[in-house]
């Protein structure tokens, strides 16, 4: 439920838009949902709004998580 | 795309899934909810099943919300839609949704009506501001991630002044739903589907938070983890599942902490807040009538409001006699219990709500794992 | 008394600032004169030339081949061609992909009321462009026009006659279990290309589609590998349906594995925003091979040797199920099931 | 846990109350089904029903002729057909008026969502029908569905092959001056049906199409009249149209006697009523045929001992003239000119 | 057809003509105006010139409506075509007739307007009533024969109370035309062209009769004699005027008697004055502003009146330079003296009024008579 | 100008319609404008009206008239 994607803030606009990049796609999105978002940031992106940040820490930490978790099974 | 393609590395699933098998113990069964059809979705479409233990169950919520719509909210947009001058204005998914006699919105608009599919309501209000002589309903659909969006738009509307646009709501709420299911008379009762534990939807709690889920990890002493939607994800979220039962704990845990926190999006909170109200009731399909589970328009913004400017009337129209769904939505019964999947209802003629959308129980189980339960059969 | 009056002069096409009407479609000389100054014009050849409702070609010894397929893409434009070019490839392909030697193109067009001819002349001319790159013919054709609101700017069916070598025998019903599954380069960049364009879905990405005329590229493949069973371009439902078809037709299942499948990140990250599948989006200039397992490295060798194969990958192979299933193994090490598209695809939102 | 499960199991499509849908044409499923439970029933052929997206085809020895037409008549229904029939009679006549004998066809549909499925199945009946009377296969096809209000209701490409025996050299470009020009029948019949039937109009006229296959009617006039210059069937622009094409086609002119060319009263009545006139009207069963004097009477009795040349007539001949102009003498014994037609044929009130 | 075929008798013809060289002096020419396009279509349709003798002249009136629609008042057309949710219903005729700026009616149809071709003024009033919630409006155009039925139709619009159908009046006065024509500087003063005697349109003259003629026929003292349309009608109005011009009379003669009156239809006159009223000037194409030359609606049914409904403004677009239409409607030149004739002017790409209906002399010699000059040139 | 074309009354109708015949062609066109048209009778038929009767005797007379003068003149 609820397709929502990562993406890249590569411009803040006029009236609470922004121009995002997901994978080399680009779109005008609306990121004013999202408090004092900033170039270079991530958001996650549902139907058009950023409906929040990413945090790109918490989001290593959770990939750091795995490759560890992976080494203890590891045959 | 970055942080997409790295929990979808299929070497790291193997190590997820070795731990699951590792730490599942082999004498129970994990009984796991996911309540949204994104996790049902991204079981099917990367066969997570064939990675995990057959301990592992996992049950298919009513988390999908074209499914959830009754067929007398579908029958009322197709209503609007057939007015002279107008254009309802939706998105893709909800265009196939079967309604009464034979009829979706896409059949509507074979035969003339002005249907339009859009990927955000921004793009509804541009519809109207390029249309001054034409009405144009947003029919709005969604759990909590797409409120904000719809509110944001009924502000536009109401700051620009438009006088042609308007927005049929039909947004529900995703702990009111879970707590029916667990107040079922089946499951509260009966017993008959004991839940284990819950994958809660991650995207609804960017926005909500984790915190509403609290008081029935409390209440009714299940785990509750807040999953993200890619596959690594989910095992993630299967594998801390399956620690709390094991370890007896029923805490709100957050899987998803890249994106999600305790208190989530304070400012789309505050947009939803200033443009909608609770209902008392809303018919949800398959779960029937829901108390306090859905949204309406506050009377502020009711000239804005579709219910009102066209004096809609609810009508509730039962699902086809055969179909499964609340049962399946319930996580009562398995598509495959349905007489009718795959003969009378498949995706082109889906004669349930769980066959419509592709995060639809039904829909999802025919399109990626039927062929299994056929090989199973031959 | 004396005149300026030129017997049968027409006042030329205003292909600056004219637009289609209906008496260009009506038998009269609007009619002759749109055909002489357009169509003539751009598709030049002596069979168009002789001026008959039909042209007469000599055929070089072989079984006939002729297939047809009409065009309603929208936009008309897109990066990386449009309606024109893509009418003349996708029917070339089609020709091509049972073995044959494409010899001749008809084009039949029901333009629209009021469309500009300038735009009808740019689509025109890459038709022309295209066939004459692949050194095919447009040798007779029509043109109707249908009333305002009738039509969709412009319609192309193209009709293709082609010849296939004796001994050659490909057909969507000669997949046998043990074949390998091949793709001609990345899939999905012809349909990505396109909705980037729809004002609905407002997106920009770095794709251009691959509207591509695939017999040569099928020419070097069957001289070297003339035990190939299959070739068919996966265009509307995309590789799904195309694979599907094939299993059906061959009353075989297929396997797929999803790491082989070459994707453009960009197709990828298109298909995420919109929550389509990448399985199920148009192609233009690719085809799906099958051939025996043992001429698979072969096959993959030649396709790569070709500009238009750069990027071909071995996706699967053929496998016994009576059901006709096509499969696909995930990154994972697990498996689902790839259907028919249902319905048409539409961006979801969950 | 067990199921009803039917894999590739699809409802039935239901040809009394269903309607064309974009599905139809999404390459998936539906589109699939269409295609087996319509045009499949009908058309069902050997070539068809190997499913590739082409048709191969053993032509016998001669020049391989190929003509095409998009049709787009409006309304689909009228008396003596509809754009089904019409549609095989429209190609097979334009293969046909080379000497060709019609091989095959192949058809390209696009459909309008929303357009009743009972309906389709009627059109793709009528030229299932068309097709076996005439003895033509429709060994490939394609179906694209638009959108509402992106079509109407039906459009049919058809595109015939056939063969030219050898010898045979017929073209538009061979009439000479002192050839005799003749018509199968009564002209303006099929424009004056479809006119009739405008809401617009409004009138009610005894007038059926004359849709119909030529090409025995052909091949019975060329063995006993191989000498026949030219011949070709006046569609849309009429007679005059086609007169116009001939005369500029072979540098020269055609001179047309008003009182031998064959129309019915009612169609004449029609014109008179709309201010039209009915060289100018469409025709889809007739043929004009130019050969050298000595033969007209010859050809003329072969015309008139088929069914569809009974009231065939010698209206006019070939003179010389390097303007190309179409001349009739009126039944007064004046002389004025067939133009083309100038814009569409639009009823007048002065 | 019957009491057609007959009159297009060829033996008939032969006699006719005989009679009328027989009777034709060699010494003098015959100038004959056919005021109306009709009898230009029937002499070039059936050749008639070819069985004249040379004495015979024929000059083209401004006999066609069509023709004579100045440039503004196609503009006016346009413009309504062009208004938002707006049917513009017409005869065929129209739709063809150049514009400014290169447009025409068929033009703005094909750039989106809606522009529909009737084959009766009760038609328009059938897409109104099909269409209430848009304005349809038709334009009417001709002479006195058309006049009648759209006054049938603004009637019945007003005694159903239709609120969304008007009327844009272009309907002209044929008297007035001809009489312009007579008084016009070329023919009075300085006598260029010199007629003889006129051929009247018939069909005119089975609603106002004959008698209009009479002022006319005695004050400029040439003969008049009100022919049918078919072929053998037009010969023997030609033997007619042939014998009054021969024996010195300058009477109204009527050839059309199966039809024609002397006072016309007096129902038909009657439904016309209560709906109409006459123009005190009216921009004639070619001819130029002619007084008391044109209808306009009254007062009473201005509702139903498109220029008040509107508040349409004329202005007045004078014709292509090259063109030589007035010339040719007044009978001063012939179409061959125009030097876009035939190259930039031609039936596809009118550029004066005459080339537009098959009615005008320019198109009428373009497509009936422009092998026989051709044929003299080479 | 002014294209009409004489037709036979078929039946009179409602509202001032009539069904006209004309060489085998029908249709339903308005007679109001004809004062006492009755079925059999022909009509001169102008954009869907009947702008005036035809008489027949008259025509029948035109026609004799056209016969004799061609005797006069017959080679
Ligand atoms: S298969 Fe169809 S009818 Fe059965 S439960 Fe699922 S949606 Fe309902
Ligand atoms: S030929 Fe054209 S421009 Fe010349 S007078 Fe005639 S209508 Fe006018
Ligand atoms: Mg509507
Ligand atoms: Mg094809
Ligand atoms: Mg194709
Ligand atoms: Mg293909
Ligand atoms: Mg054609
Ligand atoms: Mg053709
Ligand atoms: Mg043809
Ligand atoms: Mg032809
Ligand atoms: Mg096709
Ligand atoms: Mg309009």
């Amino acid at each position: 439920m609820c397709l929502a994607i990562p993406v890249e803030v590569l411009e803040l606009k006029e009236d609470g838009a922004a121009l995002v990049d997901a994978g080399g796609v680009r779109k005008t999105v609306d990121v004013s949902l999202v408090e004092g978002v900033t170039e270079g940031e991530f958001v996650i992106l549902h139907v058009g709004f950023a409906i929040s940040r990413l945090d790109r820490a918490e989001a290593e930490r959770t990939l750091a998580l795995f490759r560890e978790m992976g080494l203890e099974g590891d045959e | 795309m970055k942080y997409v393609s790295e929990f979808r590395d299929g070497g790291l699933a193997g190590r997820l899934a070795r731990a699951i098998t590792a730490e599942a113990c082999s004498g129970r069964e994990y009984r796991i909810m996911e309540f949204c059809g994104g996790h049902t979705h991204a079981i099917s479409r990367y066969g997570l099943r064939d990675l995990l233990p057959a301990s592992i169950r996992f049950i298919h919520g009513p988390g999908c919300p074209v499914c959830v719509l009754p067929i007398g909210r579908i029958d009322n947009a197709i209503d609007i839609a057939r007015r002279p001058d107008t254009i309802l204005c939706s998105y893709g998914d909800t265009l196939r949704v079967p309604a009464s006699g034979g009829q979706s919105l896409l059949k509507a608009r074979a035969e003339g009506a002005d249907v339009r599919m859009v990927y955000s309501a921004l793009d509804a209000l541009r519809i109207a501001r390029a249309h001054p002589d034409r009405e144009v309903v947003f029919f709005a659909i969604g759990f909590e991630t797409t409120t904000p969006p719809t509110a944001v738009a009924v502000k536009q509307a109401r700051d620009d002044n438009l006088q042609n646009f308007s927005v049929f709501c039909n947004h529900v709420l995703t702990p009111a739903a879970i707590q029916n299911i667990l107040e079922a008379p089946a499951v509260r009762n009966l017993g008959t589907v004991p839940l284990d534990g819950f994958i809660g939807p991650s995207h609804v709690s960017t926005v909500i938070g984790s915190r509403p889920y609290e008081y029935f990890a409390a209440e009714y002493q299940k785990p509750v983890v807040i999953a993200g939607f890619e596959p690594l994800d989910v095992l993630h979220s299967v594998l801390m599942l399956v620690r709390q039962l094991n370890e007896g704990r029923f805490e709100v845990e957050n899987q998803f902490s890249r994106a999600v926190t305790r208190n989530g999006n304070r400012k789309a909170q505050q947009a939803v807040a200033d443009v909608f109200e609770l209902r008392a009731r809303f018919e949800w399909r398959g779960l029937g009538e829901v108390p306090y589970s859905a949204l309406r328009i506050r009377p502020d913004y009711a000239d804005l409001d579709a219910e009102h400017r066209f004096g809609l009337s609810y009508r509730s129209v039962p699902d086809a006699k055969a179909c499964e769904c609340g049962a399946i939505l319930r996580g009562l019964k398995h598509p495959l219990d349905c007489k009718v999947f795959g003969n009378a209802c498949t995706p082109e003629t889906p004669l349930g709500s769980c066959m419509v959308s592709a995060e639809g129980a039904c829909s999802a189980y025919f399109t990626y794992g039927r062929f299994q339960q056929t090989e199973k059969a031959s | 008394m004396t005149s300026g009056a030129k017997p049968g002069y027409v006042r030329p096409l205003n292909f600056r600032r004219g637009s289609v009407e209906l008496a260009h479609g009506g038998g009269g000389r609007a009619m002759a004169q749109l055909i002489d100054e357009l169509f003539m014009a751009a598709f030049d050849n002596p069979a168009l030339r002789k001026g008959n409702d039909q042209a007469v070609v000599e055929p070089p010894p072989g079984r006939l081949v002729v297939a047809t397929d009409s065009h309603v893409v929208s936009p008309l434009f897109f990066p990386g061609g449009n309606i024109g070019s893509l009418a003349v490839h996708g029917t070339i392909n089609d020709v091509a992909m049972c073995g044959a030697r494409p010899l001749a193109l008809t084009a039949g067009f029901i333009l629209e009321e009021g469309y500009p001819l300038a735009d009808l002349r740019r689509i025109v001319e890459s038709m022309s462009e295209a066939a004459s790159a692949a050194g095919v013919s447009v040798v007779t054709g029509d043109t109707k026009v249908v009333e305002r609101g009738k039509g969709d700017g412009v319609f192309i069916n193209t009709t293709g006659i082609g010849v296939v070598p004796p001994g050659l025998e490909l057909s969507g019903d000669r997949a046998r279990p043990g074949d390998h599954v091949l793709v001609s380069g990345p899939i999905g960049d012809h349909g990505v290309a396109i909705m980037s364009l729809r004002e609905s879905l407002g997106f920009e990405a770095p794709i251009t589609s691959d509207s591509a005329a695939l017999h040569e590229l099928v020419a070097a493949m069957l001289d070297e590998v003339p035990q190939v069973r299959c070739l068919r371009d996966p265009t509307r439902g995309g590789v799904a349906a195309t694979l599907n078809e094939l299993s059906r037709q061959s009353g075989v299942g297929i396997v797929i594995r999803e790491e082989a499948l070459p994707i453009r990140e960009a197709v990828d990250a298109a298909c995420e925003l919109l929550g389509l599948d990448p399985l199920y989006v148009a192609n233009e200039g690719k085809l799906l091979a099958i051939c025996p397992p043992d001429a698979s490295e072969r096959l993959l060798a030649v396709m790569r040797a070709h500009p238009l194969g750069s990027d071909a990958a071995l996706i699967g192979e053929v496998i016994e199920d009576s059901h006709g299933f096509v499969q696909m193994e995930t990154a994972f090490g697990g498996t689902r099931n790839v259907d028919w598209i249902a319905g048409e695809q539409l961006p979801r939102i969950c």
